[in-house]
């Protein structure tokens, strides 16, 4: 029994999905000429500015694609669903972003993106563009406190991005854009659940199996397997354990303030997604945090994965003026 | 035995084909412990292989063959196992480079060139459930095979058993590379994906021989 | 077995997703004082402008709620899900947005909904406020062409009231405002299919049965059954059936224009939607009609219904400049 | 019989109550060719308006009691059923308006209000696949048997069993008002949701007559 999707040939669907957004949001994007997945933006890229580029696979939009515009990311390479993009068209989108004053390397800590990324950095160095990498390393479920390193990247990409993409948008070298974004993400705190599976566009199957009263936690954003299994509990339950183990590893002092992500995995109706919101208020309230500001929606999808995730990215008053910045992009806006 | 750059485009093509018709239990197993996708990439990536050496004339040696294939891999598919297969497939291009035909020894070199081409991209040590822990005993069985002075489809069917073997034995690895790493104990019980698409690789390879 | 979600008690859901909503939107919505299901725009109502109530069922957000802004509604009275509100909200909003100009309820045109507003706008007249109504009725398959009046009114919504907010705060009066809000709608033409039942938090099971294979052609977006039912088909397909029905109502000239909505249903991810605009763009290309502008998301959806809806708005030069006039709401933005 | 303010509470208490128990299956019947939210409104309603008419003192009248009942349901519910309750129930209250106690014929014109109130805010007409398809035939019911000299519990089962027949008739009905409407043929051989909970509000109301 395939699962159900409004699909045309499942390996069509990536290349299809572009051909959609660009059809939406010529004003915003553009594939890099000669390419099919270098996507640019069109206002954005310029000389003496730091060129930003981010990438992955493709099933968690509006991550990447929706943050290249002004203001955020200059550029996005785009894989199969789940999959890194090849070296190519990161190469594509190093080229198309380079203004002369470097270009920034940011996705998610995984060793698809790793390898390919690096090798696409390799290349651009022949081409003389000098190229750094920031991974993000948000979700703490995902390793030790202690091995912060290889823990991977997922919905809180969306606020170090943000704010990585405001530091280039001011100008910044090369190395305060890296400090900046390395900032970011270590202040950026993650956790997630799924309910139920998505499902592959080719294999048309549930990417996992779980039981009709169970939950998966600290889960990732490809149907990777979380860090447990555990019934299913109501959502304050739910979202005390996240806050929890976020607002451990986070350490805020009372009166410090936060910004907030509570992201739906693509199948989580706004309402639970509010209905958690409501209680991470209550929880942040409890111990003297402020809220700087709020976004709630399928910010970071794992295709039609049911479950939602919260992040919070603890501010000082430099993250909060390049959070605050203002960007424009086809699927995200500041200011 | 000698494997002419025919043969290469021949075995590749047999790679190409099992993928193709194995991909869906490899996405079921990577679906265990991974993101389900990993047969449609390895499918992806030695289908682009095979396209781009059907394509090259008949004056291709065996390198060009391998690089040729590792380049179409290598733009076709991303994920983990495309830069790790377009590099493996680069070394063992390297190594029969300037042969036109290979013999017993440089087949077997071959093998050891993927090998490293992994280890080297992937920065990963057997044991640590990946598809090394197919690549690396497969290799050294054929190389031994070789030294006891068995003839190549031997040293291939050496490779075989012991890529199976190796990939069988990654049931009781915890993951320490790769998507599966964050798993910990929950990876314990599974074949690795990138191990089991390896076997079938290597058995492609053997059973596409020249007779 | 129950439905999988993320609530506490299903009775609380709807209180508590406001509490999760205004928690996360204080700059933009505020409860009207004394009531828990008036939501009005912080900016927006003012005197001499005609107020625009929108509202119905929770379960479609961001649609009702999320559109209250500058620009946009001054309020949306919240019923339980997929329920009308009763009239007491209503009349709370109406009083609260009233600024002497008069004030228009929008809302789709459901039974339950019909009679809860005509009570509250009874109960408006004993204040001396005059109400007037412009029901939606944008679903083109829930009855024929010559009963389009008994239309239901869909995804559509999201044109047909930000445009009529538009004409409200330009400050026109009353007649011209509901002279537009009609306009809108009969311009609008929706469509949409089904692939997967929601539920509802009370009942956590699903609203309906569907084969495996099966999709529900003509759905609405509360659960209930389409006008037919098939096989499921690929995204061309479904857009194919789709575009027809939309383009032989609205009957377009060559180098007409219109504004595009593709809607997901609330558990469709955005790759397919994005399919699916591919697809419709390439008809309306084909018909020689152009795109002004397309919002491709979740902007009207049925909890964790899977399935979409396209709907066109066939523009003129008024249309558009209403379109295009700016609102700020806490889920959308123009301008 | 005679009927008190307080019976009339009692009354009010057995709906809510069978409301509650049949909640889940009227949310099924629902989901059959409407939203799947009927069981869910009319627990709701009239919970409210049990929970306010038991609030009020003993020196409230009748018409009393079902005006506050009325105003409960209307502003707890909203839905269709929540208008339409809240109109049935404040015209079976003007109906019995400055009587202090109920007697037969008051009783039968009670029912008789109510289904006058659900007519007037529905617009509907019975045939149309409503719940007045049930509250219809059992009004005239009642007011028949009343006629024929029976006495109260024997009009109220009257009218249970003729809106049992009513509602069972819905069956047949194509759907022309409510969300149903919409469906042309395919609300044929589902009962109108709104027609069940009818049988269940009149039969709850019989069995709480007074002994
Ligand atoms: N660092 C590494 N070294 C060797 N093999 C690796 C490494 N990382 C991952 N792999 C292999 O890649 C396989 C997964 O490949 P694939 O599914 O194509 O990529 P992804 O994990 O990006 O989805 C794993 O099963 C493992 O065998
Ligand atoms: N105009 C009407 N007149 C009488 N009854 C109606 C009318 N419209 C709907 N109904 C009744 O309301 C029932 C549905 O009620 P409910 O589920 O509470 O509301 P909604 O349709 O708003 O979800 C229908 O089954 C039908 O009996
Ligand atoms: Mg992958
Ligand atoms: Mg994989
Ligand atoms: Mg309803
Ligand atoms: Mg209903």
């Amino acid at each position: 029994m395939r699962t159900k999707k409004i699909v045309n040939a499942g390996d069509h669907a990536v290349d299809e999905m572009l051909d959609g957004i660009l059809a939406a949001h010529s004003g915003h994007l553009a594939r890099v000429a000669g390419t099919k997945r270098a996507i640019v933006a069109r206002d954005g890229p310029r000389d003496g500015k730091v060129g930003l580029v981010i990438g992955g696979g493709s099933g968690h939009e509006p991550t990447f694609v929706g943050f290249v515009g002004r203001g955020l990311a200059d550029a996005a390479a785009i894989g199969n669903v789940f999959a890194s993009p090849p070296p190519d068209p990161i190469l594509a989108c190093t080229q198309a972003v380079n203004g002369g004053a470097g270009v920034l390397y940011m996705y998610g800590n995984y060793a698809g993106d790793v390898m390919n990324f690096d090798m696409a950095a390799e290349m651009a160095a022949m081409d003389d563009i000098e190229v750094r990498t920031v991974l993000t390393t948000d979700d703490i479920a995902s390793a030790p406190r202690d091995r912060r390193d290889s823990r991977r990247g997922v919905a809180g990409n969306f606020f170090i991005f943000k704010v990585a993409g405001a530091a280039c948008d001011r100008m910044l070298d090369l190395d305060e854009v890296e400090r900046i974004a390395r900032k970011a993400n270590a202040h950026t705190f993650t956790m997630g659940v799924a309910l139920a599976p998505c499902s592959l566009p080719q294999t048309r199957r549930p990417n996992f199996e779980i039981g009709a009263e169970e939950m998966e936690i600290g889960m990732g954003i490809h149907g990777e397997p979380g860090v447990a299994r555990g019934p299913l509990e109501p959502a304050d339950s739910i979202v005390d354990e996240m806050m929890d183990r976020i607002l451990a590893e986070m350490a805020p002092a009372k009166g410090d303030r936060v910004a907030l992500l509570v992201n739906g995995l693509g199948a989580t109706p706004l309402m639970e997604l509010y209905i958690m919101n409501r209680r991470v208020r209550q929880r942040l309230d409890d111990a003297g945090i402020g809220v700087h500001a709020t976004w709630v929606g399928n910010w970071c999808t794992s295709l039609e994965m049911t479950g939602a995730s919260v992040t919070c990215m603890h501010l000082d008053g430099e993250l909060t003026a390049f959070l605050d910045h203002p960007c424009d992009c086809a699927m995200f806006r500041v200011g | 035995m000698e494997i002419a750059a025919s043969d290469l485009v021949r075995m590749i093509a047999a790679v190409a084909d099992d993928l193709e018709t194995n991909k869906d239990e490899l996405c079921r197993l990577d679906g265990l412990i991974g993101d389900a996708d990993h047969g449609i990439a390895m499918a992806l990536g030695f289908g682009a292989a095979r396209d781009a050496v059907t394509a090259l004339g008949p004056e291709a040696e065996p390198s060009a063959v391998l690089n040729a294939a590792a380049k179409a891999f290598l733009s076709g598919v991303g994920a983990s196992c495309g830069p790790l297969y377009a590099t493996a497939l680069m070394r063992a291009g390297a190594s029969v480079k300037g042969k036109a035909r290979l013999d017993d020894g440089d087949a077997v070199a071959l093998l050891r060139g993927m090998e490293t081409g992994i280890r080297d991209r992937g920065k990963a040590e057997p044991g640590q459930k990946t598809m090394l822990d197919a690549w690396a005993p497969a290799a050294s069985a054929a190389e031994a095979a070789l030294s006891a002075g068995n003839d190549l489809p031997q040293c291939f069917d050496a490779a075989v058993m012991a890529a199976r073997d190796g990939a069988e034995a990654t049931r009781q690895m915890v993951a320490t590379k790769g998507r599966a790493e964050r798993l910990g104990d929950r990876s314990l019980g599974h074949v690795d994906p990138g191990a089991a698409s390896a076997v079938m690789v290597i058995a492609a390879m053997a059973r596409a021989l020249p007779a």
